[in-house]
């Protein structure tokens, strides 16, 4: 029986490793997804790329062992395993017979690209179809972008006024995010609830993530996407870009993209598009992930935190967004509203009720946290200890009682039995419990079956 | 029996040590106790060594007497003769409170005063430790060319101040009742020098009766007895030996008051508090007259308030530190109490003038007079705004190769487009790697820079001990030069063989566990060197020896 | 709408020596690593230090010897990190777009200042103090700058290609104190003669000091000894510190030394005694016999 | 013979258990739902009663909680 789904988040590294090898080199055929994979490497890692990159001979691995001091040598082998579990560099015999690493060369010449430039353009540039008539500039992309991805929030909520293409709403639903029963409208899961108090940026890249997996069966190419998704991060806000040379498949994922908000494109049929600042920002949400310290607005976003929490639970939202407002609904009591602030109480009662949705404490902080007005992140810690405490005792208190489905043995004949019946469940990792004095048993329902056939061998021998 | 030789001062029997009886002896020198019918002592400690004794409370079943020697350790003896117990025990007390402290003055001065040094400095200490308990060189030795240090320090604390009385010393002598209506007083030689310091009449007494009219046990009990010493009785016992003392005491105390305070800060009669003059014990009349026109009641008080004034303006007197007898010593003492002393009334203005002066005037109130400075002119103030730049010879560019250069550049920047891809060679780069990698170019002085991380730390200690402990024997050694007595030639001869065993014992493990570990590189090649020289040093001073006997 | 972003700025400064007399000797004495080439490895230590955070900062200033000039971020420039209006051609190359953008203005920025020069005799020095002093003013700037609960780390490196100029000292020295104080690292790559001060600033600021042996390689050095932060710094062996030299230079030879004569008056340093200060002409009392018996008296017992 | 029982493994501090015996024996949930008491911080219920028993275990919580904040 599961009580709660807890909603975790992927980072780029923990995603990349998941694919198969000859996905990677592809992946690593365009400079934008080398950047962006270089940029989520450890800083130790990235130096040791950087010393590599105009190298074209191995390097000795005793010579590269030594590059770190003694007492960081963890670091260095963490380092070493994630270049070579990324596949970007590889070990080649030296001559003279010992071991050496050398960069995998595609990622090495893109990523040389991407820095010092030498290659071709990574899409053909809006410069073909001269100046936009009805140019944007970087304020109303920004308006924009938000608008459209508030849009999806609100759906998922159930705002009627928000409407999105049933593209999207399967896509949600897939993602585990809502779920409907037999045709009516879908209605927010759990997991929405604990996605929707996510960054944006993480919210975008636990988005995109699910929508990678799903890229197959839209028979999209995995890697296509991914390194247009790269581009885009790595794009020039305010500038246009033309849709030339997509394929089919991917001027359909622009047209997704478009509606997330992460392109603006006026009409459906318009040949430039201009990413936004979602798309620019989506590196950042890679490496965000819920329990990172990560705070504060990206410099240059609209508008930066908004709440403000004080000791006595109570709590101000400077925001007049609906969705925002929603938000905080999700986990206090709304007591005054005003044109421009939202003043809530965090009661036991509100926060328990959060909880039930499935939604955790940590979650709730760090909701409070990414949102924090400048006023709050001027102190440290930013949310009152009391707050946080209280927060995490509240949903202690519901875990009073922990439930585990399962099977229970008991009155064995002797203790041979018992033991015998006990190391087999053990034997198949299914013993959820035991008790030697009461000869008592506590078996996983998936195992029962097994055990069960089990004992009954055991009868028929004896 | 071993000590019949030293004269025996005391014997107790019956006294037990370690649950076994045996007997006491006092000797001149030390204290001893031998077990029941041996004839060796078991326990025998000279009195240096014994820095107290202790004994137990009077209620006490046990009657015991501890004695605590300078190394910390302890002897009890219990005395366990009933009857007599209580008697032998005061009796071995008294005897040794007279003999320790003569002992006490001349051993333990130097044993303290070392210990002193050896606590206060732990690398005295180490050396202590590695030269003398490894008995590379013997205490005297060690202490030899110490003690030179020590004996001035003896100088500084002989001159420094000596501390006054307590005025309450009389007060602290607590007479204990011994059952019969009967009061003993413990007398510690202190407490008897300050009763002297403070009662010169009283030490007068002392100096004129003691050997010969009375013992000193007597003189003490007519003191405590004596209505000087319980002055508020007004019985004037002419048998008392003290009551000219007393009538002295009268004589200073009025010469004092007539005197009155001469300090010109102070007016005391000028004070309306008319207690000040009965406080001084005299009323305008004459204190002699003041007897018969009084009460008896008021005049005991008057006499015990005299008698405390008396007896602070002696504490003081004591405290001034004025070494003088009696009579006229106590005028003057008494003098000196109220600030100026009766000789300085001759030059009393100058002294006068000074007090008034630093009374008056503040230092931090001066104004000082501004002393006119000479002001400091720099000739080529410029100097200081050069950096630590050598002035090198630098090739000398003429204004046309300026210029050509300038040019140069100009046009190369001119036509200026940044091309990274060919920014350097896969070569190149391996180059620079090979010069930056461990052993290359850049990283060569790692090594030198490695040697005090690479030695651990405990060697890098025992090094230092080793060098601490070097140095002092070479000390020791040079400073035998010029051998010009019979006695450093014979330390000097010494000191060679205490090298060779320091280099024997200390040394070569020390060498062979460094090489045991990894350490290539010679930590000890300096010691040896030092001990090297001095001994080519020992064999030219013996050889010229030589020849000088031949 | 908010962000999560990389935990702290991390700026650096690049300043770079342009003094047009000694590269244009340089050109003729070694003519595969010119001016341009030199500035090419600069971009290549930006662009490297720009693309390994999001939060990363950068900053290039050509200290010449009649001006010390912003490179990057410039005038033209809107914000300093980096979105360029399109006027901007970015070049087709593949490059990522902010730094080609960055690297083309970095282009004609030091064309603008090379055409600007023309040189009198008399200033040929580098004027490195003030590039310094600029550098960090702007670093405080930045500094003063971020949003709330954001901080910054911020260093500085010296592309050092001409001799140190004596003159600069007082105002040099002033520089790396202040630096000290905001605990600004200071990293120096010295391309030709060793640099007596800024061996002393690397000391002081707990930065590198590295003089290159072969200055084609340049770009190498600085990725591998220079990009690293301080905290990746302390985790990689680097080539270890010089050993600096902070002796004294005598007021009358301008010779390094270790002893010497103080004037107890004026405090100008003399590597030989003369019985009259030359700087305030104070005269002093100890005979020149006596300071010699003392010398003697000491020796004695060393023996 | 050994014999065997579907149901719920509940983990918990002893208090709770008490509370939950207490639920049991006063039959509060309409009928006994405690198939074998294991030990002081084990019990083995029945799986249907599983939510409930939260539901009742939140009223317990609320019933000793008070309110820390003031509107």
């Amino acid at each position: 029986m599961k009580l709660r789904v807890q909603l975790q988040c992927k980072n780029l590294h923990e995603y990349l490793k998941e694919l198969s090898p000859e996905i990677l080199d592809r992946l690593y055929n365009h400079p934008a997804t080398c950047l962006a994979v270089y940029r989520e490497l450890p800083p130790l890692a990235k130096n040791y790329v950087m010393r590599m990159l105009f190298l074209d001979q191995p390097l000795p691995q005793a010579a590269v062992a030594l590059w770190v001091k003694k007492d960081s040598e963890k670091d260095h082998d963490q380092c070493v395993s994630v270049l070579s579990g990324l596949r970007l560099w590889h070990s080649q015999q030296l001559q003279g017979g010992l071991q050496g690493n050398i960069l995998n060369p595609v990622f090495k010449d893109n990523l040389r690209i991407a820095l010092l430039g030498g290659g071709k353009s990574w899409a053909d540039q809006g410069d073909s179809l001269g100046p936009d008539r009805h140019a944007r500039d970087v304020e109303s992309l920004d308006k924009y972008a938000l608008e459209r991805w508030e849009v999806v929030l609100h759906f998922m909520v159930g705002c009627p006024s928000a409407a999105v293409s049933q593209d999207l709403s399967q896509l949600l639903i897939q993602a585990g995010l809502m779920r409907t029963e037999a045709g009516d409208a879908p209605c927010i899961t759990s997991a929405g609830f604990q996605f929707l108090l996510l960054d944006t940026a993480s919210q975008l890249w636990y988005f995109t993530l699910q929508y990678l997996n799903t890229a197959q069966t839209r028979g999209m190419d995995l890697v296509e996407i991914l390194s247009f998704l790269f581009q885009l991060s790595f794009s020039t806000l305010g500038r246009d870009y033309s849709v030339e040379g997509m394929s089919e498949s991917l001027l359909t994922f622009l047209q997704h993209l478009r509606e997330f908000g992460l392109v603006f494109q006026r009409k459906r049929k318009s040949r430039r598009y201009y990413p936004t600042r979602l798309a620019i920002t989506l590196s950042a949400g890679v490496s965000a992930n819920s329990s990172s310290t990560a705070m504060g607005a990206t410099p240059g976003t609209g508008d930066s935190g908004f709440i403000v929490v004080e000791t006595n639970y109570r709590l101000y939202a400077y925001t007049n967004s609906e969705l925002q407002i929603a938000l905080v609904a999700l986990f206090s009591e709304c007591l005054y509203r005003f044109p421009n602030v939202v003043v809530a109480q965090v009661t036991r009662e509100s926060v328990q009720q959060a909880i039930a949705n499935g939604i955790t404490a940590q979650q709730i902080l760090h909701f409070l946290r990414t949102r924090a007005h400048p006023v709050m992140l001027k102190q440290n810690p930013v949310l009152p200890p009391t707050i946080t405490d209280q927060i995490r005792l509240w949903e202690l208190e519901r875990d009073r009682l922990q439930f585990s489905e399962g099977v229970l043995y008991n009155q064995f004949l002797s203790q041979a039995d018992f033991e015998v019946l006990r190391d087999r469940a053990q034997g198949l990792g299914c013993l959820v419990w035991q008790n030697v004095a009461h000869r008592v048993i506590v078996v996983s329902p998936q195992g029962h079956g097994e055990v069960k056939r089990f004992w009954k061998r055991q009868k028929s021998h004896t | 029996m071993a000590a019949l030789s030293e004269e025996v001062l005391l014997v107790v029997k019956r006294v037990r040590q370690r649950k076994q009886d045996g007997t006491l002896y006092l000797m001149a020198e030390r204290i001893a106790w031998g077990p029941e019918g041996k004839d060796r002592f078991t326990v025998s400690h000279l009195y240096a060594d014994i820095r107290c004794q202790k004994i137990s409370p009077d209620g006490k079943a046990k009657i015991q007497l501890q004695l605590v020697l300078h190394t910390g350790e302890s002897t009890n003896l219990h005395f366990s003769n009933e009857s007599t117990a209580l008697k032998d025990r005061d009796a071995v007390k008294d005897l040794l409170q007279q003999l320790l402290p003569k002992f006490k003055k001349r051993a333990n001065k130097e044993l303290e005063e070392k210990n002193r040094m050896l606590q206060e400095d732990p690398v005295l200490f180490q050396l202590y430790k590695d030269l003398v308990v490894c008995q590379v060189i013997s205490a005297e030795e060690f202490w030899a060319n110490r003690l030179s240090i020590n004996n001035v320090d003896h100088s500084l604390s002989n001159n420094k101040q000596e501390v006054g009385i307590s005025a309450a010393f009389l007060a602290d002598i607590r007479p204990q009742t011994d059952g019969c209506n009967g009061l003993r007083y413990n007398l510690t030689s202190d407490i008897i020098e300050s009763i002297f310091r403070t009662y010169p009449a009283v030490k007068q007494k002392y100096g004129e009766n003691v050997p010969h009219n009375m013992t000193e046990k007597e003189f003490w009990t007519r003191f405590f007895q004596s209505h000087y010493f319980h002055r508020d009785r007004i019985n004037t016992g002419l048998q008392d030996i003290f009551s000219e003392c007393a009538k002295q005491d009268e004589k200073g105390l009025k010469s004092m008051v007539f005197q009155g305070v001469k300090n010109p800060m102070v007016d005391l009669l000028s004070l309306e508090d008319k207690s000040l003059d009965e406080g001084y014990g005299s009323n305008s009349t004459a204190p002699s007259t003041s007897n018969s026109n009084k009460t008896v009641k008021e005049n005991s008080n008057s006499a015990i308030i005299k008698r405390f004034n008396h007896h602070s303006t002696m504490v003081l007197a004591a405290g001034s530190g004025k070494k003088a007898d009696a009579p006229n010593g106590q005028a003057c003492e008494t003098s000196s109490t109220d600030g100026n002393s009766r000789d300085s009334d001759f030059f009393q203005p100058p002294i006068k003038k000074v007090k008034i002066q630093d009374v008056i005037e503040y230092e931090d109130l001066h104004r000082e007079n501004g002393k006119k400075t000479v002001a400091l002119n720099l000739k080529k103030s410029d100097r200081y705004s050069h950096g630590p730049v050598p002035l090198l010879p630098q090739q000398y560019t003429t204004s046309q190769d300026i210029v050509n250069s300038v040019n140069c550049i100009k046009h190369e920047i001119a036509s200026y487009k940044p091309c990274l891809t060919q920014v350097m060679s896969s070569s190149t780069a391996s180059s620079a790697i090979a010069a930056l990698s461990p052993g290359g170019v850049l990283m060569q002085a790692l090594a030198q820079q490695a040697i005090n991380q690479m030695v651990p730390n405990d060697v890098q200690e025992e090094l230092k001990h080793l060098y601490t402990a070097a140095g002092e024997l070479l000390r020791h050694f040079w400073s035998c030069f010029p051998v010009n007595t019979p006695f450093l030639e014979e330390k000097v001869v010494k000191m060679r063989s205490n090298l060779e065993r320091f280099q024997m014992t200390k040394l070569r493990p020390f060498q062979e566990k460094v090489q045991r570990q990894y350490l290539s590189t010679n930590l000890t090649g300096h010691l040896e060197d030092m001990l090297q020289m001095a001994y080519n040093k020992f064999h030219a001073w013996q050889t010229r020896r030589m020849m000088r006997k031949t | 709408m908010v962000m999560a972003s990389e935990d702290e700025v991390s700026l650096l400064v690049i300043v770079v020596d342009v003094n047009p007399i000694w590269w244009g000797q340089q050109a003729n004495r070694e003519p595969q690593f010119t001016l341009s080439k030199c500035l090419d490895a600069v971009m290549v230590m930006g662009n490297s230090h720009l693309v390994m955070t999001r939060t990363n900062k950068l900053a290039i200033i050509a200290s010449h010897c009649q001006e010390s000039h912003f490179l990057y971020p410039c005038k033209l420039w809107k914000s300093g990190d980096g979105h360029g209006d399109d006027n901007a051609s970015t070049s087709g190359d593949g490059k990522y777009e902010l730094l080609s953008v960055a690297n083309d203005f970095i282009a004609e920025e030091i064309k603008n200042l090379m055409s600007r020069t023309e040189v009198k005799g008399n200033q040929t020095d580098t004027l490195l103090a003030g590039s310094l002093a600029k550098a960090l003013c702007y670093i405080h700037r930045v500094a003063k700058e971020l949003e709330a609960g954001q901080e910054m780390k911020s260093r500085i490196l010296v592309v050092k290609a001409a001799e140190d100029c004596a003159l600069q000292y007082m105002n040099f020295m002033n520089v790396i104190f202040a630096a000290q104080k905001q605990s600004i690292l200071i990293d120096a790559c010295v391309l030709d003669s060793d640099s007596g001060l800024l061996q002393q600033a690397c000391d002081i600021t707990g930065g590198l000091y590295l003089k290159i042996p072969q200055k084609i390689a340049l770009a190498q050095y600085l990725l591998w000894v220079f990009l690293p932060d301080s905290d990746q710094r302390s985790q990689l062996v680097l080539p270890p510190p010089v050993h600096v030299d902070y002796r004294a230079a005598c007021f009358c030879h301008r010779n390094l030394i270790e002893i010497g004569y103080v004037c107890s008056v004026c405090l100008s340093i003399f590597c030989n005694f003369s019985p009259i200060c030359t700087t305030c002409e104070t005269a002093f009392k100890i005979p020149l016999p006596q300071v010699v018996k003392s010398k003697k008296k000491k020796l004695k017992p060393s023996t | 013979m050994v014999n065997v029982l579907k149901g719920v493994l509940v983990e918990c501090d002893p208090a709770m258990k008490q509370f939950l015996l207490y639920l049991d024996e006063t039959s509060a949930l309409g009928k006994k739902f405690i198939i074998q008491d294991l030990d002081d911080t084990h019990v083995f219920i029945l799986a249907e009663v599983v939510h409930i028993l939260q539901e009742r275990v939140g009223e317990l919580m609320d019933q000793n909680s008070f309110p820390i904040t003031q509107k």
